[in-house]
């Protein structure tokens, strides 16, 4: 797709859908939203980028080390966060009793280890998504 | 054929009427009587914010009390990465050419 | 401390998963041995909770340090963590084997992928045992099905594609109807987890009976897809014989196993004798139980594929199970339970034996076995053994389990069951009697006779005489195993 | 007549929820394309899933989000079922649509009958 | 309200019934993505903002493109 408006509209919108999937993901503990969709979001803004630009360029940008590196370290962030529980407080996933500071309700950085949770569902939704997209369309060279 | 068709209509049709029957005698319009509106969902509406520190009850149940599901789902999600590959990735010309022959 | 090692061993597996892609480019042989000291580690984990189980009792996990009815909840009681236990030690017989023959049909380049996957269903099958609570249950379903599936089509070819496809449509149908079911009863109970839902469907059942009715039809239906019970079979023949011959016997042995022990979960633990008394489920239980048994059979008569008849047989086998089940009594459950395990053994058993015939020779015709006791001695005589167990001879573990489950039914005043019982271990003798009979007798006309033994690896050779002992030694001392069953039946019921 | 309706208009969505559930089991079973299949477990997920929100629903409540005001609010346990199993049910798709894909390749087809047709052809030579 | 949550509900069931319907897939997929997001529109007519988000930028979004993806490597039409 060699069409200079979608282009420029999609290099001018791609930044804002991005921002807003962090600001979903990360605002999971005071207003609607968290991980699933903010990550969701960025995925797709990704997709999109994928269409205009095509997948050898986006690969570029998204290469399938990082993409590796994101998956494993979604999960491996979630788990070390549950070990902290198990160490601190005596059970796996323990959030405010293992220490993580509470804050105060309602304000960006509260919840303990609520957002850093979210943090690591985003990463991983937002990589796998990504990942399945390109491997779904990526045709094989005959 | 066409026989088999309204055999397999007919069949859904009263699996439809024998579900929809059973569910009108449920409990209908929601309210805070509800069986479901118990005290597990006051407490969670109550203590919420102190418990955990974050006011959106729905985010502190998902990444708080019931974090370890959310860990099943996005094991979940690798696991998907995994299988996705393990069928599409191309690994090398010569395996593939190998598998899809017989 | 002794509380912690459940969800430390779950941790883990899941780790030993997440590592893997980084041995991807080194040796291979690092990756496998690593692996299999994890598995080991847990293993003595799990025998120590084991052994902590039975002294002091049951005992419950909570994450997050949160009262049970706010959070998730692990219970750890003798039935869970002896299945568990069960588990973890086939699943060693049968990955050392797949060192050896994991390649049926996979490329080199997969094995790690196949080894990432096989431990995220191990710690599936972990969570669905261990945990407490009916939603957790549905997420961790979710995982062994895809890990399931997938270790079927990793195989690549394009048997595999169909079979893989029609399998998770049909589990999928299968795991929502469960979640179906779980709706249902949070609807009129208010919780998810299986000791508080059991407490308050008493009270609740009574107002909106129809619910009860309902949830118990879709969470039996849903895991009785996913366990191939009988008019929801189609997916298995086609699913197990594909798959690459260690994923058949983890597949055939251990996942219908655990769907199973789901579905005993479901009706003893959530729901209870009170409801079990008024709603006619143990006469449907039995009813298609006993279709299964004949009709499984039947198919794998008319089969000319070896693992496809295996996987024929499985139907007619899991009808053993639920026909325990369906009888409602301990000494029904104790039956059932104890055929799950005998079963898992036999047809684990089978299918290796079978594998590796195939990885040696390339044969797959039911016909194409004959004198193969001369060539693979070793091999033929486990199959042997397993077949004979199949039948129910006397010295081996089927005998004791079809034992039980005759008493079982003549207990239950159904003393059709014990002829339905006969008949069944009859057929099995009409299909599995005349392979070993040709394997043994009969030379293999196609083929120049060539007096020569096969080798084949000491991997593959080693977890075949383990199965193969086992299945005698169980026949021959089944005391303790059944005592432990029993007090495992009676704390269900 | 009006008491027939009122009942239908309480549980509008939970038959909603079950009408779904058995259109999407019926595109499951019977359609012979596996695209519409998969899309057919799709509309079986969402069945389910409006079903638990409509168990949450609370008539003129507002979602759980504490702001001190007195009001009533939702409940909130059933929403953070479905946020798992919405995931959940995508991943069952991708991975079934890379089947489909490898189905099309090896098969040249992605209708069901085709494929049960080719398999007894070659079965037959 | 009661009656426009009803008139979704027959909504969504029309949109079912097109989905399993329609012979052209693309016609499908967009239709189904019509589908979810008129369930999310349901939801958030129920209060739950939080699904109705991640429904509509997951189950409309992601999937519908996943299933355009798929249907341009294979067939279009049934």
């Amino acid at each position: 797709m060699n069409d200079i408006i979608v282009k420029t509209v999609a290099r001018i919108l791609i930044p804002f859908i991005q921002l807003y999937g962090i600001f979903i993901m990360l605002h999971g503990h005071v207003s609607p939203g968290g991980g699933f969709a903010g990550g969701a979001m960025i995925g797709t803004s990704f997709v999109l980028y994928t269409l205009v630009f095509g997948i050898d360029k986006s690969k570029k940008k998204f290469s399938e080390r990082v993409s590796e590196y994101a998956e494993s370290g979604g999960i491996l962030l979630y788990i070390a966060l549950g070990l902290i529980g198990i160490i601190m407080a005596g059970s796996f996933l323990t959030n405010i009793d293992a220490g993580f500071p509470k804050g105060t309700p309602g304000s960006m950085f509260s919840g303990g280890m609520i957002p850093l949770l979210m943090i690591g569902i985003g990463i991983k939704v937002a990589s796998t998504f990504i990942t399945l997209f390109h491997t779904l369309i990526e045709e094989e060279e005959a | 054929m066409m026989m088999k068709r309204v055999l397999t209509l007919v069949l859904f049709l009263s699996l439809f009427g024998l579900l929809a029957h059973n569910v009108m005698e449920m409990p209908g319009k929601f309210t805070v009587d509800a069986p479901a509106y118990n005290d597990t969902t006051q407490h969670y509406l109550d203590n919420a914010p102190s418990e955990t520190g974050a006011i959106n009850v729905v985010g502190a149940i998902l990444a708080d009390y019931r974090a370890f599901d959310t860990l099943g789902e996005t094991i979940v999600l690798f696991t998907s990465i995994v299988a996705v590959a393990s069928i599409l990735k191309v690994t090398d010309k010569k395996t593939r050419e190998e598998s899809h022959d017989e | 401390m002794i509380a912690q090692l459940p969800i430390v061993s779950m941790v883990m597996l899941l780790g030993m998963a997440l590592i893997i892609p980084l041995f991807k480019r080194r040796n291979f042989s690092v990756t496998t041995s690593l692996g299999f000291v994890v598995l080991l580690a847990v293993w003595v984990l799990t025998l120590l909770v084991l052994w902590h189980v039975r002294v002091e009792g049951p005992m419950t996990y909570r994450f997050g340090n949160y009262e049970a009815f706010l959070g998730i909840e692990l219970y750890i009681d003798l039935f869970a963590v002896l299945f568990v236990f069960f588990i973890l030690s086939l699943i060693m017989v049968i990955y050392v084997y797949s060192t050896g023959d994991a390649t049926e049909g996979v490329a080199e380049k997969e094995y790690g992928r196949y080894y990432i996957l096989l431990f995220i269903l191990l710690f599936a099958m972990l969570g669905i045992i261990y945990t407490n609570d009916l939603f957790n249950t549905y997420v961790f379903m979710e995982i062994l099905s895809i890990t399931t599936v997938s270790i079927i089509s990793i195989k690549r070819k394009k048997e595999n594609y169909t079979a893989s496809f029609r399998y998770v449509m049909l589990n999928e149908i299968g795991s929502l109807s469960y979640l179906f079911g779980v709706a249902l009863l949070y609807m009129v109970t208010g919780y998810t987890n299986i000791g508080l839902v059991a407490e308050s469907i008493g009270q609740h059942w009574t107002a909106y009976p129809a619910n009860a009715t309902t949830a118990i039809g879709f969470m039996v239906v849903g895991v009785g897809i996913k366990s191939a019970v009988f008019p929801f079979h189609v997916w298995l023949p086609d699913a197990h014989s594909t798959a690459p011959s260690s994923s058949s016997a983890i597949l055939s042995a251990i996942v219908v196993k655990v769907y199973i022990l789901i579905m005993i979960k479901v009706l003893f633990r959530v729901f209870g004798l009170s409801v079990l008394d008024v709603i006619p489920v143990s006469t449907l239980l039995i009813a298609v139980a006993a279709t299964g048994m004949i009709m499984g059979s039947m198919f794998a008569m008319a089969q000319t594929d070896i693992k496809r008849m295996l996987g024929y047989s499985s139907v007619a086998q899991v009808g053993y199970i639920v026909m325990g089940i369906g009888l409602i009594s301990v000494l029904g459950l104790q039956a059932a339970l104890f055929h799950v395990v005998s079963h898992a053994l036999m047809k684990a058993a089978l299918f290796l034996s079978v594998g590796a015939i195939i990885y040696k020779k390339k044969i797959r015709k039911v016909s194409e076995f004959n004198g193969m006791g001369f060539e693979m001695p070793v091999a033929m005589v486990v199959f042997t053994i397993a077949a004979l167990g199949m039948i129910g001879v006397p010295m081996t573990t089927g005998f004791i389990s079809k034992l039980n489950l005759g008493l079982a039914a003549l207990d239950g005043g159904q003393a059709v069951l014990v002829f339905v019982l006969i008949v069944s271990g009859f057929l099995n003798a009409l299909y599995y009697l005349p392979i070993i009979i040709n394997a043994f007798l009969k030379d293999n006309p196609s083929q120049i006779r060539v007096m020569r033994v096969e080798k084949i690896p000491k991997t593959m050779l080693g977890p075949l005489v383990v199965l193969g002992a086992l299945i005698v030694y169980f026949g021959l001392f089944p005391g303790v195993l059944i005592r432990v069953l029993e007090a495992v039946a009676a704390s269900l019921l | 007549m009006s008491a027939l309706l009122e009942s239908v208009l309480d549980h509008i969505n939970y038959l909603g929820a079950m009408a779904l559930f058995v259109i999407g089991l019926h595109t499951v079973v019977t359609h012979s394309n596996l695209i519409k299949k998969i899309m057919g477990i799709n509309i079986m997920g969402t069945a389910v899933f409006l079903f638990f929100v409509a168990i949450g629903n609370v008539t003129d409540g507002v979602p759980p989000i504490i702001t001190g005001e007195d009001v009533i609010y939702i409940n909130p346990l059933p929403s953070v079922l479905i946020l798992t199993g919405i995931v959940v049910v995508v991943s069952i798709t991708v991975y079934s649509l890379s089947l489909v894909v490898r189905i099309y390749e090896t098969h040249g087809t992605v209708d069901q009958k085709e494929i049960a047709r080719l398999n007894d052809e070659e079965a037959g030579l | 309200m009661v009656w426009l949550n009803a008139l979704i509900v027959v909504f969504l069931i029309v949109c079912a019934i097109a989905v399993e319907r329609t012979k052209d897939l693309v016609s499908a997929v967009v239709i189904l993505s019509a589908y979810t997001l008129m369930m999310s529109v349901l939801w958030l007519m129920l209060h739950t903002p939080d699904v109705a988000l991640t429904e509509a930028a997951i189950g409309a979004g992601v999937t519908c493109i996943l299933f355009l993806a798929v249907i341009s490597r294979t067939e279009r039409y049934e």
